[in-house]
Protein backbone atom coordinates (compact mmCIF):
# COMPACT_ATOMS: atom_id res chain seq x y z
CA UNK A 1 0.00 0.00 0.00
CA UNK A 2 1.30 3.51 -0.60
CA UNK A 3 0.88 6.14 1.63
CA UNK A 4 1.05 10.01 1.35
CA UNK A 5 1.64 12.73 3.69
CA UNK A 6 1.51 16.12 3.09
CA UNK A 7 2.31 19.64 5.06
CA UNK A 8 2.80 19.32 8.40
CA UNK A 9 2.35 15.88 8.53
CA UNK A 10 4.98 15.20 6.03
CA UNK A 11 7.40 17.33 8.07
CA UNK A 12 6.94 15.66 11.05
CA UNK A 13 6.60 12.33 10.04
CA UNK A 14 9.80 12.88 8.27
CA UNK A 15 8.88 11.77 4.64
CA UNK A 16 6.87 12.30 1.53
CA UNK A 17 5.56 9.01 0.77
CA UNK A 18 6.32 5.17 1.44
CA UNK A 19 5.24 1.71 0.86
CA UNK A 20 3.95 -0.10 3.32
CA UNK A 21 3.03 -3.95 3.78
CA UNK A 22 -0.68 -3.57 5.45
CA UNK A 23 -0.64 -6.12 8.72
CA UNK A 24 -3.90 -8.44 7.53
CA UNK A 25 -5.62 -7.43 11.05
CA UNK A 26 -5.44 -3.64 10.06
CA UNK A 27 -8.06 -2.97 7.85
CA UNK A 28 -9.87 0.29 8.42
CA UNK A 29 -8.39 3.62 7.47
CA UNK A 30 -8.94 4.31 11.92
CA UNK A 31 -6.75 0.98 12.37
CA UNK A 32 -3.92 2.16 9.76
CA UNK A 33 -3.77 5.38 11.90
CA UNK A 34 -3.58 3.71 14.97
CA UNK A 35 -0.51 1.28 13.26
CA UNK A 36 0.95 4.54 12.10
CA UNK A 37 1.22 5.88 15.45
CA UNK A 38 3.19 3.04 16.73
CA UNK A 39 5.85 3.24 14.63
CA UNK A 40 7.89 6.06 16.10
CA UNK A 41 7.99 9.52 17.83
CA UNK A 42 7.28 11.25 14.37
CA UNK A 43 4.09 9.60 13.61
CA UNK A 44 2.71 9.91 16.95
CA UNK A 45 3.21 13.78 17.21
CA UNK A 46 1.54 13.88 13.40
CA UNK A 47 -1.19 11.76 14.57
CA UNK A 48 -1.63 12.38 17.55
CA UNK A 49 -4.84 15.08 16.99
CA UNK A 50 -6.84 12.75 14.70
CA UNK A 51 -9.31 16.06 14.57
CA UNK A 52 -6.97 17.89 12.14
CA UNK A 53 -5.90 14.72 10.18
CA UNK A 54 -7.82 14.26 6.61
CA UNK A 55 -7.48 10.76 4.79
CA UNK A 56 -7.88 10.26 0.98
CA UNK A 57 -8.29 6.74 -0.40
CA UNK A 58 -7.58 6.66 -3.92
CA UNK A 59 -7.86 10.79 -4.00
CA UNK A 60 -11.18 10.43 -2.48
CA UNK A 61 -12.17 11.59 1.22
CA UNK A 62 -13.02 9.01 3.46
CA UNK A 63 -14.36 8.32 6.91
CA UNK A 64 -12.10 6.32 10.22
CA UNK A 65 -14.76 3.36 8.94
CA UNK A 66 -13.43 3.21 5.61
CA UNK A 67 -12.37 -0.11 4.93
CA UNK A 68 -8.61 -0.24 3.19
CA UNK A 69 -7.54 -2.53 -0.22
CA UNK A 70 -4.05 -3.38 -0.60
CA UNK A 71 -3.83 -1.83 -3.68
CA UNK A 72 -4.90 1.75 -2.06
CA UNK A 73 -3.35 5.28 -2.16
CA UNK A 74 -3.79 6.71 1.33
CA UNK A 75 -2.77 9.99 1.61
CA UNK A 76 -2.65 11.85 5.15
CA UNK A 77 -3.02 15.28 5.53
CA UNK A 78 -4.32 18.57 7.69
CA UNK A 79 -7.13 20.61 6.64
CA UNK A 80 -6.68 22.09 3.34
CA UNK A 81 -6.08 26.08 3.56
CA UNK A 82 -5.61 26.98 -0.36
CA UNK A 83 -7.76 29.46 -2.34
CA UNK B 1 -8.47 23.68 -20.08
CA UNK B 2 -11.02 24.59 -17.33
CA UNK B 3 -9.29 24.01 -14.42
CA UNK B 4 -5.54 24.01 -14.03
CA UNK B 5 -2.54 23.95 -11.05
CA UNK B 6 0.51 25.38 -12.28
CA UNK B 7 4.02 27.15 -11.21
CA UNK B 8 3.25 30.04 -13.64
CA UNK B 9 1.54 33.43 -13.14
CA UNK B 10 -1.48 33.80 -14.73
CA UNK B 11 -2.93 36.61 -16.96
CA UNK B 12 -6.05 37.43 -16.13
CA UNK B 13 -7.27 39.90 -19.09
CA UNK B 14 -6.43 37.00 -21.77
CA UNK B 15 -7.85 34.10 -19.64
CA UNK B 16 -11.17 35.91 -19.46
CA UNK B 17 -10.89 36.86 -23.03
CA UNK B 18 -10.51 32.98 -24.00
CA UNK B 19 -13.01 31.77 -21.58
CA UNK B 20 -15.81 34.81 -23.11
CA UNK B 21 -14.84 34.66 -26.60
CA UNK B 22 -17.50 33.81 -29.10
CA UNK B 23 -19.90 33.24 -25.99
CA UNK B 24 -22.44 35.87 -26.83
CA UNK B 25 -24.91 34.36 -24.43
CA UNK B 26 -22.91 35.32 -21.82
CA UNK B 27 -24.64 38.70 -20.07
CA UNK B 28 -22.24 38.31 -16.48
CA UNK B 29 -18.77 37.42 -16.18
CA UNK B 30 -17.39 37.21 -12.11
CA UNK B 31 -14.18 36.34 -11.06
CA UNK B 32 -12.24 36.54 -8.13
CA UNK B 33 -8.56 36.51 -7.82
CA UNK B 34 -6.67 35.82 -4.21
CA UNK B 35 -3.64 37.34 -3.73
CA UNK B 36 -0.55 36.41 -1.07
CA UNK B 37 -1.03 39.25 1.52
CA UNK B 38 2.26 40.43 3.55
CA UNK B 39 0.63 40.43 7.00
CA UNK B 40 -0.76 37.59 8.80
CA UNK B 41 -2.25 38.25 12.15
CA UNK B 42 0.53 40.36 13.22
CA UNK B 43 3.07 38.60 11.56
CA UNK B 44 5.11 40.11 8.30
CA UNK B 45 5.09 37.23 5.14
CA UNK B 46 8.13 37.65 3.31
CA UNK B 47 6.84 34.49 1.18
CA UNK B 48 4.30 31.85 1.24
CA UNK B 49 4.82 28.02 -0.58
CA UNK B 50 1.65 26.38 -1.46
CA UNK B 51 1.96 22.67 -2.05
CA UNK B 52 -0.69 20.16 -3.48
CA UNK B 53 -1.92 16.60 -3.91
CA UNK B 54 -1.30 16.23 -7.35
CA UNK B 55 -3.75 14.34 -8.95
CA UNK B 56 -6.53 14.62 -6.28
CA UNK B 57 -6.26 18.58 -6.48
CA UNK B 58 -7.52 18.55 -9.72
CA UNK B 59 -10.13 15.62 -9.07
CA UNK B 60 -11.53 17.59 -6.71
CA UNK B 61 -11.71 20.65 -8.68
CA UNK B 62 -13.26 19.19 -11.34
CA UNK B 63 -15.83 18.12 -8.61
CA UNK B 64 -16.54 21.33 -7.21
CA UNK B 65 -16.76 22.66 -10.91
CA UNK B 66 -19.50 20.08 -11.84
CA UNK B 67 -21.57 20.91 -8.87
CA UNK B 68 -21.39 24.33 -9.62
CA UNK B 69 -22.76 23.45 -13.07
CA UNK B 70 -25.53 21.48 -11.13
CA UNK B 71 -26.59 24.33 -9.45
CA UNK B 72 -26.52 27.26 -12.19
CA UNK B 73 -26.82 27.52 -15.17
CA UNK B 74 -22.88 28.34 -16.55
CA UNK B 75 -21.62 29.11 -19.73
CA UNK B 76 -18.05 29.06 -18.50
CA UNK B 77 -15.98 28.03 -15.44
CA UNK B 78 -12.21 28.91 -14.94
CA UNK B 79 -10.38 27.92 -12.00
CA UNK B 80 -6.64 28.28 -11.82
CA UNK B 81 -4.57 28.15 -8.71
CA UNK B 82 -0.96 28.06 -8.57
CA UNK B 83 1.29 26.17 -6.45
CA UNK B 84 5.18 26.61 -5.29
CA UNK B 85 6.96 29.27 -3.70
CA UNK B 86 5.22 33.12 -4.10
CA UNK B 87 5.83 36.58 -2.38
CA UNK B 88 3.52 38.95 -1.15
CA UNK B 89 1.40 40.12 -3.86
CA UNK B 90 1.73 37.50 -6.49
CA UNK B 91 -1.90 36.26 -7.69
CA UNK B 92 -2.49 32.27 -6.01
CA UNK B 93 -6.04 31.75 -7.56
CA UNK B 94 -8.37 32.83 -10.29
CA UNK B 95 -11.78 31.63 -10.23
CA UNK B 96 -13.84 32.67 -13.50
CA UNK B 97 -17.56 32.24 -13.95
CA UNK B 98 -19.89 33.76 -16.69
CA UNK B 99 -23.32 33.46 -17.02
CA UNK B 100 -26.56 35.16 -18.69
CA UNK B 101 -27.14 36.61 -15.48
CA UNK B 102 -25.06 38.24 -13.09
CA UNK B 103 -26.87 36.43 -10.02
CA UNK B 104 -25.89 33.02 -11.30
CA UNK B 105 -22.28 34.50 -12.07
CA UNK B 106 -21.66 35.90 -8.78
CA UNK B 107 -23.54 33.41 -6.92
CA UNK B 108 -21.42 30.38 -8.49
CA UNK B 109 -18.10 32.21 -7.97
CA UNK B 110 -18.23 32.82 -4.65
CA UNK B 111 -19.78 29.23 -4.41
CA UNK B 112 -16.38 27.84 -6.28
CA UNK B 113 -13.80 30.09 -3.84
CA UNK B 114 -15.49 28.95 -0.64
CA UNK B 115 -15.54 24.98 -1.93
CA UNK B 116 -12.00 25.21 -3.13
CA UNK B 117 -10.87 26.51 0.14
CA UNK B 118 -12.25 23.99 2.38
CA UNK B 119 -12.17 20.96 -0.26
CA UNK B 120 -9.16 21.10 -2.84
CA UNK B 121 -5.84 19.92 -1.48
CA UNK B 122 -3.46 22.70 -1.06
CA UNK B 123 -1.42 23.88 1.71
CA UNK B 124 0.17 26.81 2.62
CA UNK B 125 3.40 27.33 4.54
CA UNK B 126 4.13 31.25 4.91
CA UNK B 127 7.54 32.64 5.78
CA UNK B 128 7.56 34.64 9.06
CA UNK B 129 10.23 36.38 10.87
CA UNK B 130 10.01 33.55 12.97
CA UNK B 131 10.58 30.92 10.32
CA UNK B 132 7.96 28.33 8.51
CA UNK B 133 4.90 28.48 9.83
CA UNK B 134 2.00 26.26 7.89
CA UNK B 135 -1.32 28.29 8.13
CA UNK B 136 -4.36 26.84 10.12
CA UNK B 137 -7.47 26.23 8.57
CA UNK B 138 -9.91 29.24 9.26
CA UNK B 139 -13.19 28.22 10.83
CA UNK B 140 -14.34 31.26 8.54
CA UNK B 141 -13.72 29.60 5.78
CA UNK B 142 -15.97 26.40 7.34
CA UNK B 143 -18.72 28.58 7.56
CA UNK B 144 -18.81 29.89 4.53
CA UNK B 145 -18.34 26.99 2.91
CA UNK B 146 -21.42 25.09 4.52
CA UNK B 147 -23.79 28.42 3.22
CA UNK B 148 -23.83 26.12 0.41
CA UNK B 149 -24.83 23.22 1.83
CA UNK B 150 -27.67 24.17 4.14
CA UNK B 151 -29.11 25.55 0.79
CA UNK C 1 -8.96 57.11 -11.94
CA UNK C 2 -10.95 54.76 -10.09
CA UNK C 3 -14.05 55.56 -12.10
CA UNK C 4 -14.53 56.37 -16.00
CA UNK C 5 -17.40 56.31 -18.50
CA UNK C 6 -15.99 55.90 -22.06
CA UNK C 7 -16.14 54.62 -25.52
CA UNK C 8 -13.15 52.78 -25.94
CA UNK C 9 -12.75 49.20 -24.51
CA UNK C 10 -10.86 48.42 -21.86
CA UNK C 11 -8.70 45.81 -20.76
CA UNK C 12 -9.30 43.84 -17.74
CA UNK C 13 -5.72 42.20 -17.14
CA UNK C 14 -4.06 45.85 -17.61
CA UNK C 15 -6.58 47.27 -15.39
CA UNK C 16 -6.51 45.19 -12.69
CA UNK C 17 -2.73 44.60 -12.36
CA UNK C 18 -2.90 48.39 -12.16
CA UNK C 19 -5.37 48.55 -9.70
CA UNK C 20 -3.50 46.04 -7.36
CA UNK C 21 0.45 47.22 -8.00
CA UNK C 22 2.11 47.70 -4.98
CA UNK C 23 -1.27 46.81 -2.49
CA UNK C 24 0.47 44.11 -1.09
CA UNK C 25 -2.24 43.93 2.18
CA UNK C 26 -4.90 43.07 -0.71
CA UNK C 27 -5.58 39.19 -0.10
CA UNK C 28 -8.77 39.17 -2.54
CA UNK C 29 -10.15 41.21 -5.57
CA UNK C 30 -13.13 40.70 -7.07
CA UNK C 31 -14.50 41.46 -10.09
CA UNK C 32 -17.50 41.41 -12.58
CA UNK C 33 -17.74 42.45 -16.01
CA UNK C 34 -21.12 42.87 -18.10
CA UNK C 35 -21.56 41.94 -22.03
CA UNK C 36 -24.04 43.05 -24.69
CA UNK C 37 -25.89 39.58 -25.14
CA UNK C 38 -27.15 38.42 -28.29
CA UNK C 39 -30.63 37.88 -26.98
CA UNK C 40 -33.24 39.67 -24.88
CA UNK C 41 -36.26 37.68 -23.82
CA UNK C 42 -37.17 36.01 -27.21
CA UNK C 43 -35.84 38.66 -29.80
CA UNK C 44 -31.96 38.87 -31.29
CA UNK C 45 -30.18 42.22 -30.45
CA UNK C 46 -27.61 42.84 -33.28
CA UNK C 47 -26.49 45.90 -31.42
CA UNK C 48 -27.26 47.85 -28.22
CA UNK C 49 -25.85 51.57 -27.53
CA UNK C 50 -25.60 52.90 -24.14
CA UNK C 51 -26.11 57.14 -23.61
CA UNK C 52 -25.67 58.36 -20.29
CA UNK C 53 -25.58 62.16 -18.69
CA UNK C 54 -22.08 63.59 -19.24
CA UNK C 55 -21.40 64.76 -15.45
CA UNK C 56 -24.59 63.32 -13.47
CA UNK C 57 -23.27 60.04 -14.13
CA UNK C 58 -19.94 60.09 -12.46
CA UNK C 59 -21.08 62.03 -9.70
CA UNK C 60 -23.35 58.87 -9.12
CA UNK C 61 -20.93 56.71 -9.67
CA UNK C 62 -18.72 58.76 -7.04
CA UNK C 63 -21.18 58.48 -4.37
CA UNK C 64 -22.02 54.61 -5.17
CA UNK C 65 -18.40 54.48 -4.61
CA UNK C 66 -17.97 56.32 -1.85
CA UNK C 67 -21.04 54.18 -0.01
CA UNK C 68 -18.97 51.08 -0.70
CA UNK C 69 -16.29 52.58 1.39
CA UNK C 70 -18.22 53.49 4.20
CA UNK C 71 -20.00 49.58 4.40
CA UNK C 72 -16.50 47.47 3.79
CA UNK C 73 -12.75 48.44 3.68
CA UNK C 74 -11.24 48.31 0.72
CA UNK C 75 -7.97 48.44 -0.74
CA UNK C 76 -9.54 49.87 -4.01
CA UNK C 77 -12.26 50.18 -6.36
CA UNK C 78 -12.44 50.32 -9.77
CA UNK C 79 -15.54 51.51 -12.08
CA UNK C 80 -15.40 51.51 -16.26
CA UNK C 81 -18.42 51.87 -18.18
CA UNK C 82 -18.56 52.42 -21.82
CA UNK C 83 -21.04 54.41 -23.45
CA UNK C 84 -21.93 54.65 -27.44
CA UNK C 85 -22.59 51.54 -29.83
CA UNK C 86 -21.91 48.18 -28.57
CA UNK C 87 -22.08 44.58 -30.38
CA UNK C 88 -22.78 41.31 -29.14
CA UNK C 89 -19.92 39.86 -26.92
CA UNK C 90 -18.35 43.32 -25.91
CA UNK C 91 -17.70 44.16 -22.52
CA UNK C 92 -20.21 46.88 -21.29
CA UNK C 93 -19.27 47.56 -17.86
CA UNK C 94 -15.76 46.76 -15.06
CA UNK C 95 -16.70 46.94 -11.07
CA UNK C 96 -13.83 45.93 -9.25
CA UNK C 97 -13.08 45.61 -5.51
CA UNK C 98 -9.84 44.46 -3.43
CA UNK C 99 -10.13 44.08 0.43
CA UNK C 100 -7.74 42.36 2.70
CA UNK C 101 -10.70 39.56 2.92
CA UNK C 102 -12.64 38.31 0.06
CA UNK C 103 -15.97 38.47 1.76
CA UNK C 104 -15.34 42.30 1.45
CA UNK C 105 -14.63 41.91 -1.59
CA UNK C 106 -17.32 40.37 -3.12
CA UNK C 107 -20.37 41.99 -1.33
CA UNK C 108 -19.06 45.09 -2.38
CA UNK C 109 -18.74 44.45 -6.21
CA UNK C 110 -22.16 42.70 -5.88
CA UNK C 111 -23.19 46.05 -3.72
CA UNK C 112 -21.39 48.39 -6.65
CA UNK C 113 -23.46 46.98 -10.12
CA UNK C 114 -26.40 46.47 -8.04
CA UNK C 115 -26.08 50.16 -7.42
CA UNK C 116 -25.21 51.45 -10.38
CA UNK C 117 -27.74 49.19 -12.41
CA UNK C 118 -30.47 51.51 -10.23
CA UNK C 119 -28.79 54.98 -9.49
CA UNK C 120 -26.51 55.49 -12.70
CA UNK C 121 -27.44 57.73 -15.29
CA UNK C 122 -27.23 55.59 -18.21
CA UNK C 123 -30.06 54.14 -20.60
CA UNK C 124 -29.89 51.06 -23.03
CA UNK C 125 -31.24 51.30 -27.08
CA UNK C 126 -30.99 47.78 -28.49
CA UNK C 127 -31.29 46.97 -32.12
CA UNK C 128 -33.92 44.44 -33.03
CA UNK C 129 -34.93 43.05 -36.33
CA UNK C 130 -38.59 45.05 -35.20
CA UNK C 131 -36.24 48.13 -34.72
CA UNK C 132 -34.68 50.36 -31.67
CA UNK C 133 -36.27 49.33 -28.66
CA UNK C 134 -35.06 51.00 -24.92
CA UNK C 135 -34.56 48.80 -22.24
CA UNK C 136 -37.23 48.46 -19.56
CA UNK C 137 -35.45 48.67 -15.99
CA UNK C 138 -36.01 45.57 -14.25
CA UNK C 139 -38.04 44.20 -11.63
CA UNK C 140 -35.18 41.96 -10.25
CA UNK C 141 -32.49 44.58 -10.45
CA UNK C 142 -34.91 47.22 -8.31
CA UNK C 143 -34.83 43.92 -5.80
CA UNK C 144 -30.94 43.35 -5.65
CA UNK C 145 -30.75 47.29 -4.79
CA UNK C 146 -33.08 47.00 -2.07
CA UNK C 147 -31.24 44.01 -0.21
CA UNK C 148 -28.44 46.41 0.46
CA UNK C 149 -30.80 49.44 1.95
CA UNK C 150 -32.67 46.51 4.42
CA UNK C 151 -29.39 45.50 5.54
CA UNK D 1 -33.75 77.19 -16.76
CA UNK D 2 -31.72 74.32 -18.81
CA UNK D 3 -33.74 71.38 -19.22
CA UNK D 4 -32.48 68.17 -20.67
CA UNK D 5 -33.94 65.04 -21.93
CA UNK D 6 -32.43 61.40 -22.06
CA UNK D 7 -33.47 58.14 -24.10
CA UNK D 8 -37.19 57.61 -24.64
CA UNK D 9 -38.08 60.82 -23.53
CA UNK D 10 -35.36 62.67 -25.16
CA UNK D 11 -36.70 60.61 -28.26
CA UNK D 12 -40.47 61.50 -27.74
CA UNK D 13 -40.09 65.00 -26.98
CA UNK D 14 -37.94 65.50 -29.78
CA UNK D 15 -34.87 67.38 -28.17
CA UNK D 16 -31.51 66.58 -25.67
CA UNK D 17 -31.78 69.95 -24.18
CA UNK D 18 -33.54 73.21 -23.90
CA UNK D 19 -33.60 76.56 -22.12
CA UNK D 20 -36.80 77.76 -21.15
CA UNK D 21 -38.11 80.84 -19.21
CA UNK D 22 -39.91 79.55 -16.37
CA UNK D 23 -43.50 81.15 -15.42
CA UNK D 24 -43.34 82.88 -11.60
CA UNK D 25 -46.13 80.71 -10.72
CA UNK D 26 -44.13 77.44 -11.42
CA UNK D 27 -42.34 76.91 -8.33
CA UNK D 28 -41.71 72.81 -7.88
CA UNK D 29 -40.82 69.58 -10.16
CA UNK D 30 -44.27 68.49 -9.76
CA UNK D 31 -45.38 72.16 -11.20
CA UNK D 32 -42.73 72.07 -14.53
CA UNK D 33 -43.86 68.56 -15.45
CA UNK D 34 -47.40 70.10 -15.43
CA UNK D 35 -46.45 73.03 -17.31
CA UNK D 36 -44.31 71.08 -19.80
CA UNK D 37 -46.96 68.35 -20.72
CA UNK D 38 -49.06 71.37 -22.25
CA UNK D 39 -46.62 72.41 -24.61
CA UNK D 40 -47.33 69.73 -27.05
CA UNK D 41 -48.28 66.60 -27.97
CA UNK D 42 -44.67 64.81 -28.01
CA UNK D 43 -44.47 66.44 -24.57
CA UNK D 44 -48.28 64.88 -23.39
CA UNK D 45 -46.96 61.74 -24.33
CA UNK D 46 -43.42 61.40 -22.80
CA UNK D 47 -44.61 62.76 -19.72
CA UNK D 48 -48.11 60.82 -19.21
CA UNK D 49 -46.95 58.30 -16.88
CA UNK D 50 -44.92 60.21 -14.29
CA UNK D 51 -44.14 56.80 -12.79
CA UNK D 52 -41.54 55.55 -15.25
CA UNK D 53 -40.02 59.64 -15.23
CA UNK D 54 -36.88 60.46 -12.81
CA UNK D 55 -35.94 64.08 -12.58
CA UNK D 56 -32.31 65.14 -11.33
CA UNK D 57 -31.61 68.81 -10.14
CA UNK D 58 -28.30 69.85 -10.53
CA UNK D 59 -27.46 66.62 -11.35
CA UNK D 60 -28.94 65.15 -7.90
CA UNK D 61 -32.44 62.91 -7.87
CA UNK D 62 -34.88 65.05 -6.50
CA UNK D 63 -38.74 64.23 -5.55
CA UNK D 64 -41.54 65.78 -6.96
CA UNK D 65 -41.97 68.58 -4.45
CA UNK D 66 -38.62 69.89 -4.97
CA UNK D 67 -38.15 73.71 -5.22
CA UNK D 68 -36.78 74.93 -8.09
CA UNK D 69 -34.58 77.93 -8.84
CA UNK D 70 -34.12 79.75 -12.59
CA UNK D 71 -30.25 78.91 -12.19
CA UNK D 72 -31.07 75.38 -12.52
CA UNK D 73 -29.79 72.65 -14.52
CA UNK D 74 -32.83 70.16 -14.61
CA UNK D 75 -32.53 66.89 -16.71
CA UNK D 76 -35.93 64.44 -17.19
CA UNK D 77 -35.16 60.41 -17.84
CA UNK D 78 -36.58 57.47 -17.21
CA UNK D 79 -35.68 54.89 -15.23
CA UNK D 80 -31.99 53.85 -15.43
CA UNK D 81 -31.05 50.30 -17.11
CA UNK D 82 -26.95 50.78 -17.06
CA UNK D 83 -24.73 48.05 -16.13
Amino acid sequence: MKILYFAWLRAKIGKAEEEIELPTDVTTVAGLLDWLKARGPGFAEALKDQRVVRVAVNQHYVGWDHRLQSTDEVALFPPVTGG
Amino acid sequence: MTIRVQHEDFDLGAEIAALTRGKTGIGGLASFVGLVRDVAGSERIAAMTLEHYPGMTERQLAEIEAEARRRWTLDAVLIIHRVGRLLPGDRIVLVATASAHRQAAFESCQFLIDWLKTKAPFWKLEETPAGGRWVDAQASDDAAARRWVAE
